[in-house]
């Protein structure tokens, strides 16, 4: 018995060298830092996917000396403040040498000490909150910022569909839609037009009464920057009760929940995201095709993204967050966290979601959204145009 | 941010007509909503009547019964999905019970408080893990889910059955307690747990049919309520348990009719709140309601006063 | 100051929605006196003393303690249709105390059921009623700067547990005590508050003759020791006869009688009352 | 036998001072250490190592330990052999690495001496009783300190410990109410809310302000206070509110009194979310860049001197009139205990310490957002007090540690898709901590009803007199 056991503890320990074979230089750990469960879980695992799609493409990373296996480690932050320095703390101690992530800015921001103080790069892939990366200098991030996205959209209004007078509903505590209902609000009022506002508490499902208040206000356009737990319901009950003012959102939006939600139903919808399924662009194509073989080659990842193959913008987004830090690793040669923080400032990348350019704050320097229509008669998004700024 | 006031919409309308195309949507919703919470607290209302326990739990059974129908319905047709649904929905109620909060009947009162907050930790993580914590969007059930148009508001067909199916319900439930056996009996027992228990009433089968009867009303509920908010998410049905709770306790908990009608004043005064422009404040001031009522009258609008023996 | 009269209660009133638990009961207690109210089941003994006690608000009549008024209500207002007791004229003044303030008057009880605190220990249960006469403030106490007051509440509850015959019980569970030593204890516990007047709540009830006889002893012993008047319900009838110097009995709420307890024994009032009632 | 334990105390002494003498000797050595090895093996250095050593002067010249330590170990890593260093490197090296642990253990050493001299020469045996728990509460903040050293202010074992400290000082708080009271109490959230919004508002630097309250034009206050200053406020700013909820919420019984304090703790949320209270809470928006903890030792030691007034208001005369409110209200107050002056005096010193708590907690997430603080936080709590016992300090404090170790540490791997050579073990999947851990609380309140310690108190003297009791009967065998 007892030499079956060491048999068997011998074998367990060799495990990691035969599954690591000979051609590979070392180890490279790569920490997804993503919510799997709270209010944010959706979102994350669809971001998460991305990550593991752009790691099946590309498992290994080539340094000067030799070819390094790359490792994911995924740590689920719960969507909670308070629980985000201990799953953070879990990745550095995994020893990851650069983290990604967080869907959601709060976690984001609870768990930047922790990487600042273990010197590990840390690169955004949706939080858009300034305050993310501002007076943390080891956060990068690659999407664009609330300010910007909330500009973009109330262009959008104003040039599509020439309103005047629009009603923002964000949900109370959430930063992401406080902020963006903000930005949205200042530009809007900047360009002439006229914003009402209100915010609804977490567990409302019941959006009678806030439609209701847009219509009485006499809005135009509605602007609706919440998650997606919501969206569905508000598109749902806009359209049981005949409200038909179009409605905007941001990026979260960008959902194969909200497109069952509206199909069917003669609601307008309209979302600014970081990413169009339909770019023609061959990488943006080749990667689309890709993502849908892989989700349906499995089961469990299909599952993971809501049991559909469309592809979310924060999925687009994760594969460009991987494989920037795999760029990162490359102009460091190095898998050290001090060798990535030195370069990072200075790491390009051509994604999926356009060129990524780190610029003020470790900030993605992005000057233009896709902008894209739900058609409700096929379920599935369609492209209206990329905005941008300046217009 | 910029918090934009929207001031009374009551008095936004310059002739009737218009304030009442303002408003209508309002009440509606209130009285919907009104109807499911009803459902959800009678469950509440009988279970605390007989055990003197705030089922807690009682709002996750709503949501397992959202999830068994989005999850049956992908594959059953809706003559075996409907019932199915409602069977399994029963089941759950009469197994928590069971194995929650039967091994303490002796123990404290808190103990089996605690216990009910357990099993909804437990139930609300379980759903997560099933369901991966991604909104499912509620089937469309045929007929309840057809838009209708009142007035000058469009609505869902739901709206008009909700109070028209609780009040059925509710008249069909107070016959079974006034007029069968096992009625008479939870009424015994509610009145007094101990003496029933020595005149012979079997005090296990009253809870459990009260758990059953709660649950199949939590079912009924909780088809009615996500044909209405469609995503269900394993903390959909947190709030409005709470709010169910809520309603209870302002009817007077114990008794059915005044949970009825605590709900109806709840669910319309939620959506007044709103029509005012305090949206944020919505389900505070539900509880505020639940404080002061607790204060200036406790057993609530219809509760019978207890006195406590020295 | 020497006072004469104790308690004195005057017209008082106890109605639950519709039944009158206690009637227009007006009675007195001497200084120094071991009064006893007797009565069948459910006459209203304890109700009354509930009503002494701040337990419940009477509905009509006053109570007074030493010759001040302690507690007092009138059945107007929201009680004036359903008012049913028998004295009807009252001044409309309203007295109301709390339990905790009727203690720390002077007037300490015992219950019929006993209560008492069943996670604290014998010694522990006695120290808690010294709490009413600490100086001490919420500071001092936690930062122990009251130690000395602290060593006094602990000797006076060693000296009242053993006055009791329980200080070898000291350290065991209140609960884990026998009945006769859960009563003893309780009423070591009613002494901690410093009281002048006692009520005990049926003191022998469940007790043997031979615990019962040492208990008449006991509560004469206690009176003298401690400078008691003693107000209490019991329906022992030997006890009652052997140690009371007065006797009141009610029924359904209402005196039937008082006197000697001689005087008592012969009442044909309280003999019916009491016919084919058992007497425990 | 005295002079026996006075001579060990002066070796001990002697010997702990030596230890700390030369530790702080080695705290500055590391520069001329560097020169020493760049004369020995200068041979070996390359472009890497030499960026490796810049690295630890950098390091160094920040003040950053973790990191010189860390840079330090790759540039030793960089030497083909370490071991041809000369003895006397080698052990300044050694000295360098570990001065802060030699330190504490040195200062330990030091509070052994000083407690074996008591025991000595106290007579009367007065300070027996008293010395012994102080040495072993020494013992652990040196111990916390030694630790910290070792694995860095932000390793796992330190973040866990850290919450499990604050999370130990709140379930103390609840159990205060809940288990020595009686009063089945749901608003600690709520409470914590406000300690925690206390301490942020009033402790981020003025600098910081208009950042923060970027919606807000930097808000209404300009002026920040000290942290610890702004701890005791936050505390303050609970035990206030509790003061004012408890005016008419005491009144009622059990699960009423449940029910209206979790409404209150709700719609306390709804008013620190509220728009119109934007320039001073920041309306939903996240609070950050406030002070906060920069070592273990500052929320062990506020939460240790809390617990521990906590402790020594329930062995008081007040404490024991707590419990005789919890096991027979009745009785109670027909002993003279004010019931609603001793409910409200509980209900509003819990709050003070959940305040302080919540303000704790605020540190140790850098960001506080009203959202956060919901009912389920504060089930969370209860639970902890059920699982380490109802009217159990030493019963909560045990069980916050085990409660967020397990949560969030130990159990991870259960969320983990795991194979064992290529056999996928069943149900591990996200979310599957969650589900297992309830099920772990669902099997304690039902078979294990009591928790950790029932009612009973962690106790030293009944520690030694159980190991006395076994040895003796093993003795009799």
């Amino acid at each position: 018995m007892k030499k079956l056991t060491a048999l068997f503890l011998a074998l367990m320990l060799l495990l990691p060298v035969i599954a690591l074979g000979e051609e590979y230089a070392g180890e490279i750990v790569i920490g997804i830092y993503e919510p799997a469960s709270g209010p944010n879980g959706a979102g994350g695992k669809q971001e998460t996917l991305g990550i593991y799609y752009a790691n099946h493409l590309a498992p290994t990373v080539e340094l000067s000396d030799g070819v390094y296996k790359i490792r994911l480690e995924e740590v689920d932050n719960q969507s909670s403040n308070d629980k985000a320095p201990t799953a953070a703390r879990t990745l550095v101690d995994a020893g990851a040498s650069i983290v990604l992530g967080s869907y959601g800015s709060g976690v984001s921001i609870a768990a930047a000490d922790i990487f600042d103080a273990a010197g590990v790069v840390a690169i955004g892939i949706s939080c858009t909150n300034p305050q993310v990366t501002i007076g943390n200098p080891l956060y990068y991030r690659i999407c664009y910022l609330d300010p910007f996205q909330g500009t973009v959209l109330a262009n959008f209004a104003m040039d599509e569909f020439t309103a005047k007078k629009a009603y923002t509903l964000a949900q109370l505590g959430n930063d992401y839609d406080v902020g963006l209902a903000y930005y949205f609000t200042e530009a809007f009022k900047g360009k002439g037009g006229e914003v009402n506002g209100e915010t609804f508490p977490l567990g409302t499902s019941d959006f009678t009464a806030y439609l209701t208040s847009a219509v009485n206000a006499g809005a135009e356009v509605i602007f609706s920057p919440t998650s997606t737990e919501f969206a569905s319901q508000i598109i749902t009950q806009a359209a049981a009760n005949g409200i038909k003012i179009p409605i905007l959102a941001g990026d979260t939006w960008d959902s194969s929940v909200i497109l069952d939600a509206a199909k069917g139903t003669d609601m307008s919808v309209s979302v600014s995201t970081f990413f169009d399924e339909g770019d023609t662009s061959s990488a943006a194509a080749d990667f689309v095709k890709g993502f849908k073989e892989w989700l349906n080659a499995n089961p469990d990842k299909l599952a993971n993204n809501g049991g559909n193959d469309i592809v979310a913008a924060v999925s687009a987004l994760g594969y460009d967050g991987y494989m920037v830090a795999l760029e990162a690793l490359k102009l460091a040669d190095s898998g050290e966290r001090e060798d990535i923080a030195e370069i990072m400032a200075d790491v390009t990348f051509n994604g999926v979601t356009g060129a990524i350019v780190f610029g003020e704050n470790g900030d993605a320097v992005r000057d233009q959204a896709f902008i894209k229509k739900s058609n409700n008669e096929t379920g599935a998004w369609e492209f209206v145009k990329v905005q941008s700024v300046s217009e | 941010m910029g918090a934009e006031d929207f001031g009374p919409h009551f008095s936004k309308g310059t002739s009737m007509s218009d304030f009442i195309s303002a408003n209508l949507p309002y009440l509606l919703a209130g009285i919907s909503v009104g109807g499911q919470y009803a459902l959800i607290a009678i469950g509440y209302t009988m279970v605390y009547g007989i055990l003197r326990l705030i089922n807690f739990a009682h709002g996750d059974i709503f949501t397992v019964a959202a999830y068994c129908m989005v999850y049956m319905n992908a594959t059953l047709p809706l003559y075996l999905s409907l019932p199915l649904t409602i069977i399994l929905t029963v089941l759950l109620g009469f197994s928590v019970e069971r194995i929650a909060y039967k091994p303490l009947r002796s123990a404290p009162r808190m103990s089996i408080m605690i216990s009910a907050i357990g099993v909804s930790y437990l139930l609300q993580n379980l759903m997560w893990y099933i369901t991966g914590g991604l909104a499912k969007q509620y089937p469309t059930l045929p007929f309840i889910s057809n838009p209708v148009s009142i007035y000058t508001a469009t609505t869902k067909m739901v709206t008009l059955v909700t109070p028209v199916l609780t009040l059925v319900l509710v008249v069909a439930l107070v016959q079974l307690i006034n007029h069968t056996k096992v009625g008479m009996a939870m009424r015994a027992v509610s009145k007094d747990f101990e003496t029933s228990k020595l005149m012979g009433i079997k005090i296990n089968k009253v809870i459990s049919v009260t758990f059953i009867i709660g649950s199949f009303l939590a079912a009924v509920g909780s088809m009615l309520y996500f044909s209405n908010y469609t995503a269900v998410t394993p903390t959909a049905g947190a709030m409005p348990g709470l709010k169910a709770f809520v309603a209870a306790v302002f009817g007077g908990i114990g008794s059915i009719p005044g949970a009825v009608i605590g709900a109806f004043i709840i669910g319309i005064a939620e959506n007044i709140i709103k029509a005012l422009g305090l949206t944020s404040f919505s389900d505070a001031f539900t509880f505020a309601l639940l404080i002061i009522i607790l204060i200036f009258k406790p057993t609530g609008l219809f509760g019978e006063p207890q006195q406590e023996k020295v | 100051m020497s006072v004469e009269t104790m308690l004195e209660l005057k017209h008082v009133t106890m109605q639950f929605g519709g039944v009158v638990a206690v009637d227009d009961l007006s009675m007195h207690i001497k200084k120094d006196e071991i009064v006893a109210l007797i009565g069948p089941n459910g006459a209203g003994k304890t109700t009354a003393f509930n009503c002494i006690t701040g337990v419940y608000a009477p509905t009509n009549g006053q109570v007074f303690y030493q010759d001040k008024l302690i507690v007092s209500n009138h059945p107007q207002g929201r009680m004036k249709q359903l008012y049913v007791g028998s004295h009807k004229q009252f001044p409309s003044e309203v007295v109301e105390n709390t339990p905790d303030q009727i203690t720390k008057l002077g007037v300490a009880r015992t219950f019929q059921n006993i209560r008492l605190f069943k996670t604290q220990t014998a010694f522990e249960n006695v120290l808690i009623a010294t709490h009413l006469h600490r100086k001490s403030n919420l500071f001092s106490a936690t930062l122990r700067l009251n130690y000395k007051e602290e060593q006094q509440h602990r000797e006076l509850a060693e000296q009242l547990l053993d006055a009791v015959g329980l200080l070898k019980e000291k350290d065991e569970l209140a609960v884990s005590l026998p009945y006769g030593k859960q009563r003893r204890l309780e009423i070591a516990r009613a002494l901690a508050t410093k009281p002048q007047l006692l009520l005990l709540d049926e003191p022998a009830a469940g007790m043997n003759p031979q615990e019962t006889e040492a208990l008449a002893k006991f509560i004469v012993g206690i009176r003298k020791r401690f400078g008691l008047t003693i107000f209490l319900i019991e329906h022992h009838m030997d006890l009652v006869m052997d140690i009371s110097d007065r006797i009141y009995v009610i029924d359904f709420g209402k005196q039937i009688a008082t006197g000697l307890p001689e005087q008592i024994q012969d009442n044909p009032a309280v003999i019916a009352a009491y016919l084919g009632v058992d007497e425990e | 036998m005295k002079t026996v334990k006075i001579l060990i105390a002066l070796v001990l002494a002697v010997c702990a001072v030596t230890v700390i003498y030369f530790a702080q000797s080695a705290k500055d050595s590391l520069p001329g250490l560097l020169e020493t090895m760049d004369a020995q093996q200068l041979a070996a250095q390359d472009d890497k190592m030499l960026k490796a050593r810049d690295r630890v002067t950098d390091a160094l010249e920040e003040g950053d330990r973790e990191k010189t330590l860390r840079n330090l170990t790759r540039y030793l890593d960089g030497f083909s052999d370490k071991l041809t260093f000369s003895d006397g490197v080698n052990r300044e090296l050694m000295l360098f690495k570990n001065y802060p642990v030699l330190t504490a253990g040195s200062i330990f050493l030091l509070a052994i001496a000083l407690a074996l001299v008591v025991y000595a020469l106290d007579k009367g045996k007065k300070f027996k009783k008293l010395a012994l728990p102080l040495v072993l509460i020494a013992a652990l903040y040196c111990g916390i300190y030694i630790v910290e050293n070792i694995t860095g202010v932000n390793s796992m074992l330190m973040t866990v410990l850290k919450k499990g400290a604050i999370y130990a000082l709140i379930a103390v708080s609840m159990n205060l109410l809940n288990g020595f009271t009686g009063l089945f109490s749901l608003g600690q959230a709520g409470f914590m809310l406000i300690g925690a919004y206390a301490y942020a508002i009033l402790s981020i630097p003025v600098e910081n302000r208009a950042q923060v309250y970027q919606y807000y034009a930097g808000g209404l206050i300009q002026f920040s206070l000290p942290p610890l200053l702004s701890i005791v406020i936050a505390g303050l700013a609970a035990a206030f509110f509790a003061f004012l909820i408890g005016l008419p919420v005491l009144r009622l019984k059990s699960d009423y009194l449940a029910i209206a304090t979790l409404g209150f703790a709700e719609i306390i949320r709804a008013v620190f979310q509220y728009e119109g209270l934007g320039p001073i809470t920041n309306g939903s928006n996240l609070l950050r860049r406030f002070t906060v903890f920069s070592t273990a030792l500052y929320p062990f030691a506020i939460a240790g001197v809390c617990i521990a007034l906590i402790t020594l208001l329930i062995h008081s005369t007040y404490g024991r009139a707590f419990k005789a409110i919890r096991d027979d209200e009745v009785a109670a107050e027909a002993m003279g205990i004010n019931l609603f002056a001793h409910k409200q005096l509980a209900f509003v010193i819990s709050s003070f310490f959940a305040g302080v708590g919540g303000a704790l907690l605020a540190m140790y997430q850098t960001t506080v957002q009203a959202a956060a603080f919901t009912s389920a936080m504060t089930y969370e709590i209860l639970l902890i007090v059920v699982i380490g016992g109802m009217g159990s300090i030493s019963g909560s404090v045990i069980a916050s540690f085990l409660f967020v170790a397990a949560s969030e540490w130990w159990l991870r791997f259960l969320d983990n898709e795991t194979m064992i050579g290529s056999f996928q073990v069943p149900l591990l999947r996200s979310g599957f901590r969650m589900v297992a851990f309830s099920a772990v609380i669902m099997a304690v309140v039902l078979f294990y009803r009591k928790g950790i310690m029932g009612d009973k108190e962690f106790s030293l003297a009944r520690m030694i007199g159980w190991t006395r009791h076994r040895k003796e009967a093993h003795d009799e065998r």
